[in-house]
């Protein structure tokens, strides 16, 4: 744990400029707490037996989702992960039909065929999360690829994984294939110190991830992944240095977990305190006494923001519940497109 | 007589694999948060507390890596059983079970064996969607060389499993994720169920059910409410699908004259039509009083939604409208 | 009546992919050593020429990447024809076609298409040994989402695989690596054969033979044989697997009421077992004389020796007896 | 091709003790020799319809074979590839046998149910070759934690792969693996710069493959791979490294297939030149020479190494030929293990 204690880094900015912009400022803040609301009121439709399956919060993670997407254009690709919801919802897809998703409903991203694992909107550029660990990583390839073949310019395809994830073949192979054919793959490591309960130094012997991206040959940056400023400038550089024609880039953003990895989760291999130590230094927490401390906001005007979200969030599920139940017709219809 | 408890299906795995570790040195058990995590359905409690991270071993998300690692290991002498965490992830290491660990006992001409169990959780009705709910044994059916097990009792469960870590070839072992929680009665001391063997579940005259895992509960459930207009159903639960236990197929249906199939796995292109194929094949093609009706998973993904998830899947609506159909 | 021309099987790939390329600029071609090396049944010679390095794009030996590079592609609006050197190797990038493939368009709501060809060599008799000589149609047959072809003659061959590229689905494309060589007529003009339906290729009338791929030419060898006995033999060639013709077989099962299914792949756990269940399900069981026999490759690995491996496949011989057994 | 021109250093050997024992160094040309005339005229034999299927030759790559086996124990475990018949020969296969194999013999190595692509021999540690590129990586794996588990002293398991096989998960994650559990694999990367027609730089950015043990935490070596003391020295101390219990070790051993890639190779993806100057430069080539001027052997006394492998290879075909064909019994009694 020490190591990635150390990854964090005192909160701030280099980009001073950005500090001028306050409504970027706020629209950052309210976005990690819409995120971090979305997820805690899904959890607990979840427990109230309104939510289906199984479900992967990201709270204490809301600045990789938000920060990333936030540097990203509404036109570029995103794979998305088992644990996307921040992903999906900073990229810019509609909470309201999300909400829906999650509740199964006939109007949500998918029809409610899809669920919280496999969340869609291709208008935003969502390619669809993934159930399979890894498994994004080539279709990011592809999507990279058609940007390329058709010389789009100044669109990326990002491809978020986790700190598990990167050893799966298919993550492996992507970096590759991304590097020998140059592709604008943005790869996005969500380094949250664990896949499932299986601490990082349990499965790879040398835990600096970037030097797979020295490996095969591209670039790569880490940042603070609880400083959200840090994250969107991290990436910001990254997406830049992609869009200029130079291949993929790698960015390691390192974070925590602080909700369990799914519903089946009792937090066995982890200590309390630990994940106390990180809810203290979450993402938002540190956020706002950023905000606060160089006195862009006043404690009152996050207090708003945190309200803002919550009516946001609020609205959805008030809005998932009135939507209807899809309808069973002929399901083995929608098997072939036409 | 020995004494009997009642346990889980999740606990006849788990007591099968720990006696069987304990017996034998060489068993291992290996595979995705076994550990501390006690596998995504907590399967493994307590076993590292009892055999310690040698023995049960967490990988890294590697199935690839670790799959064949199990392979590896078991011709070099160890009996390693692997945990897949969702049968669904079968498909990121299909090779290393099917062209290498199925395909090396023919391919080296009998030199070496390959003693593995693959554990892993299989079927849907959970809510977890196209990725993590589907059953897919006949992927695994149509490979020469890996037996395939589907146990729809804690009894069967603990039998089977036990007597797939004692073989010497891989073996495929599908528990039924909705079965977890089912009780059943076990019995204190050690046995085994034999693979390859079918099992009679309820005895019947008018028609018989074949089918096999979370279905044979389900059919069983149905038979009992035909009982009661005096339909006389039988049960036979294949357990082993390969090596198949054709005697007991063509058995029933010479003896029942009418058959449907039932299984969870999607119709088309299913082990169904090897069943049926069975008794058309085979002289009990002349005893048919009616077409086989299949009863099986709808083409399709399955949905998460659960009403459009449960359409999907055989329910006992359709089994029952199945069985009506033949008599 | 439009010209004609003979051509072999590998031509008539190759022209159908060309003539989509020039035709359609979304069209592009992927694999490894599809260049100069032409790929390693020399099927694409000329194309590299034609097409250039980035439409017909070779790829690292890696092919979950390059064959999920095809999926990522065909849904931002790319037609990929992905070429997987051997069709055994599907075991390697399986996961890309079965879970992420074949389920998106449904568990996306219809958003997205993924309009993708996956052409493969299939089957053995070439000395390749275990792992280089499967025919695996039925792992993807089981699969909803996925469309499975496997084309007999130069002209299907041609037409089939213009329809798949023009298909918004993913295709999976089984060529049979014997056939490549066999040669047919194939018109100068632009044509497709749709996908789902199936093909007579020889009309008959005392028992019918339903079969598809190199097994087709063997069948009707052996209907050639037997008609100068005055055996009657209507041979069906499915063509297309998923979506299955079933009107088709119906059809033919019900006009000459003896069935024999021949099928390259193992007979256990095969297709046959589909397509025997498609007659017995129906009402065409009624009018079933005989047992239907299925001819299938034995269960084991294909053995390297000629001998062994022969022996291993369906043969003429067999499909003679199996005709003669059903009379 | 320049880069790999670079590879090729001065022949010469740094631990002199070496050219003491006149008798290694006549075996290690004997059984390049050996290869070399097996490998010709199986070829041969395939020409003349004697022999079915493929066949992946290593005309010109045989000290990579040979050098590296000579460096491994009797009971170390081997896992091979597609191109082979070296690395079987040089672990201790019997030759007769192997011949025998490629006839498709009953007395085979595997009774002719596998042929070129699956010489195995379990008593010589040799658990197989494989036909799936890079598929032999997690078996490795496994064998190398049979020996972890059972506390062997003094054994490795070493896995061969080639340049184009570097790009498969299967390798990737084994690599991973192997250094995350410590495990004694050594894995041999015999970088011949090609897989099948394709040239290393058109596949990987970044070609200096040992970045990738760097990347995963565990140590590498490279050496002139057509230098065979040079592969012997290198792979020793890599073994030596392992024993010791350090994990695991890549060797990357720089050769070149001057052969074909299999029988249907035009070799249109290269040049006659480039070919002319690895066969130049061959391994057998360049030992003789070194050999003969350091005053080790005479030009006769190589001569009769020639002589005796070419004996050797000439009686396994007479020994192949002369056995019977496989019995065509019950095959499906064949499949499971009792
Ligand atoms: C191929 C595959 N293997 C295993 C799983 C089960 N699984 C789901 S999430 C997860 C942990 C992933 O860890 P990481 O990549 O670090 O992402 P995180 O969950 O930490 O966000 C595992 C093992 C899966 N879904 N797919
Ligand atoms: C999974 C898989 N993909 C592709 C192939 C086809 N193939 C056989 S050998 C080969 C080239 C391998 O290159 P490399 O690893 O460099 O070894 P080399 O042949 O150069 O010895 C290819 C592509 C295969 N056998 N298995
Ligand atoms: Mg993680
Ligand atoms: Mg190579």
């Amino acid at each position: 744990m020490e190591a990635f204690v150390n990854h964090m880094k005192e909160f701030d900015v280099e980009d001073k400029t950005l500090l001028e912009d306050k409504e970027f400022l706020r629209e950052l803040m309210v976005r990690m707490m819409t995120v971090n609301k979305f997820e805690e009121e899904a959890f607990w439709l979840f427990g109230q037996g309104l939510v289906h399956g199984t479900m992967h919060l990201s709270v204490g993670e809301e600045a990789t989702g938000v920060g990333t997407t936030a540097a990203l254009k509404k036109e570029d690709y995103l794979l998305a992960t088992h644990r996307g919801h921040g992903q999906a919802l900073g990229k810019g897809v509609d909470i309201n039909d999300m909400m829906a998703e999650i509740l199964a409903r006939g109007t949500g991203t998918n029809h409610g065929k899809g669920g919280s694992m496999h969340i869609c909107d291709f208008d935003n550029g969502i390619l669809g999360a993934n159930g399979i660990v890894g498994g994004n990583g080539p279709i990011a390839c592809g999507a990279a690829l058609t940007i390329k073949m058709k010389h789009i310019p100044d669109r990326v395809c990002a491809a978020f994984f986790g700190d598990g994830a990167a050893n799966e073949g298919a993550i492996l192979e992507s970096m590759n294939l991304a590097a020998a054919w140059d592709l604008p793959v943005l790869f996005v490591l969500t380094n949250n110190q664990y896949g499932m309960s299986t601490q990082l130094e349990r499965v790879v012997k040398n835990q600096d991830l970037r030097q797979r991206a020295d490996a095969f040959g591209f670039k790569s940056y880490e940042c603070d992944g609880n400083n959200v400023l840090a994250v969107y400038e991290t990436v910001r550089e990254a997406r830049d240095y992609i869009v200029a024609g130079n291949g993929p880039a790698l960015v390691v953003e390192h974070t925590y977990r602080t909700s369990g990895h799914s519903k089946s989760d009792g937090n066995l291999y982890r200590s309390k305190e630990e994940i106390q130590f990180w809810k203290d230094n979450s993402p938002i927490v540190r956020f706002r006494k950023y905000l606060v401390e160089q006195g862009l906001f006043t404690e009152e005007e996050v207090d708003a923001m945190q309200a803002e979200a919550d009516k946001k969030v609020a609205d959805s599920i008030e809005y998932a519940k009135a939507q209807p139940q899809p309808v069973v017709e002929d399901l083995e219809a929608d098997v072939y497109a036409d | 007589m020995s004494e009997m408890r009642q346990i889980t299906y999740r606990d006849a795995v788990r007591e099968a694999m720990c006696e069987e570790m304990r017996r034998d040195e060489n068993v291992y058990f290996m595979g995705e948060d076994i550990g501390a995590y006690c596998g995504a359905f907590g399967v493994s409690k307590g076993m590292l507390e009892e055999f310690g991270p040698e023995r049960v071993r967490e990988t890294p998300i590697s199935e690839t890596a670790f799959m064949g690692a199990g392979v590896g290991s078991a011709v070099t002498g160890m009996r390693p059983i692997v945990e897949l965490m969702f049968s669904d992830f079968m498909a990121v290491c299909y090779d290393q079970i099917i062209n290498q660990a199925a395909k090396m006992h023919f391919m080296f001409a009998g030199k070496v064996n390959v003693p593995m169990v693959i554990r892993t959780p299989a079927g849907g009705g959970t809510g977890a969607a196209a990725q993590h709910s589907q059953s897919l044994e006949q992927m695994y059916l149509h490979v020469p060389g890996l037996k395939v097990v589907v146990p729809s009792t804690p009894y069967d469960a603990k039998g089977l499993l036990k007597a797939s870590i004692r073989d010497n070839n891989p073996v495929v072992f599908l528990e039924q994720k909705r079965l977890y929680k089912e009780k059943g009665m076990v019995p204190d001391e050690d046995y085994i169920v034999p693979l390859g063997k079918a099992d009679i579940k309820r005895e019947g005259t008018d028609v018989s059910v074949i089918t096999y895992g979370r279905m044979v509960q389900m059919s069983l459930g149905v038979a009992d409410k035909l009982a009661e207009e005096g339909i006389s159903v039988e049960v036979l639960d294949l357990r082993t699908l390969s090596p198949l236990d054709t005697d007991a197929i063509i058995k029933t249906a010479s003896k029942t004259h009418r058959v449907v199939i039932v299984h969870e796995s999607v119709k088309f292109g299913g082990f169904g039509g090897e069943i049926a194929s069975t008794i058309t094949d085979s002289d009990a093609f002349y005893y048919l009083d009616a077409p086989i009706k299949r009863v099986g998973a709808l083409y399709c993904p399955v949905p998460f939604n659960p009403v459009l998830e449960a359409e999907t899947f055989p329910t006992p609506a359709k089994i029952e409208a199945a069985i009506r159909e033949v008599l």
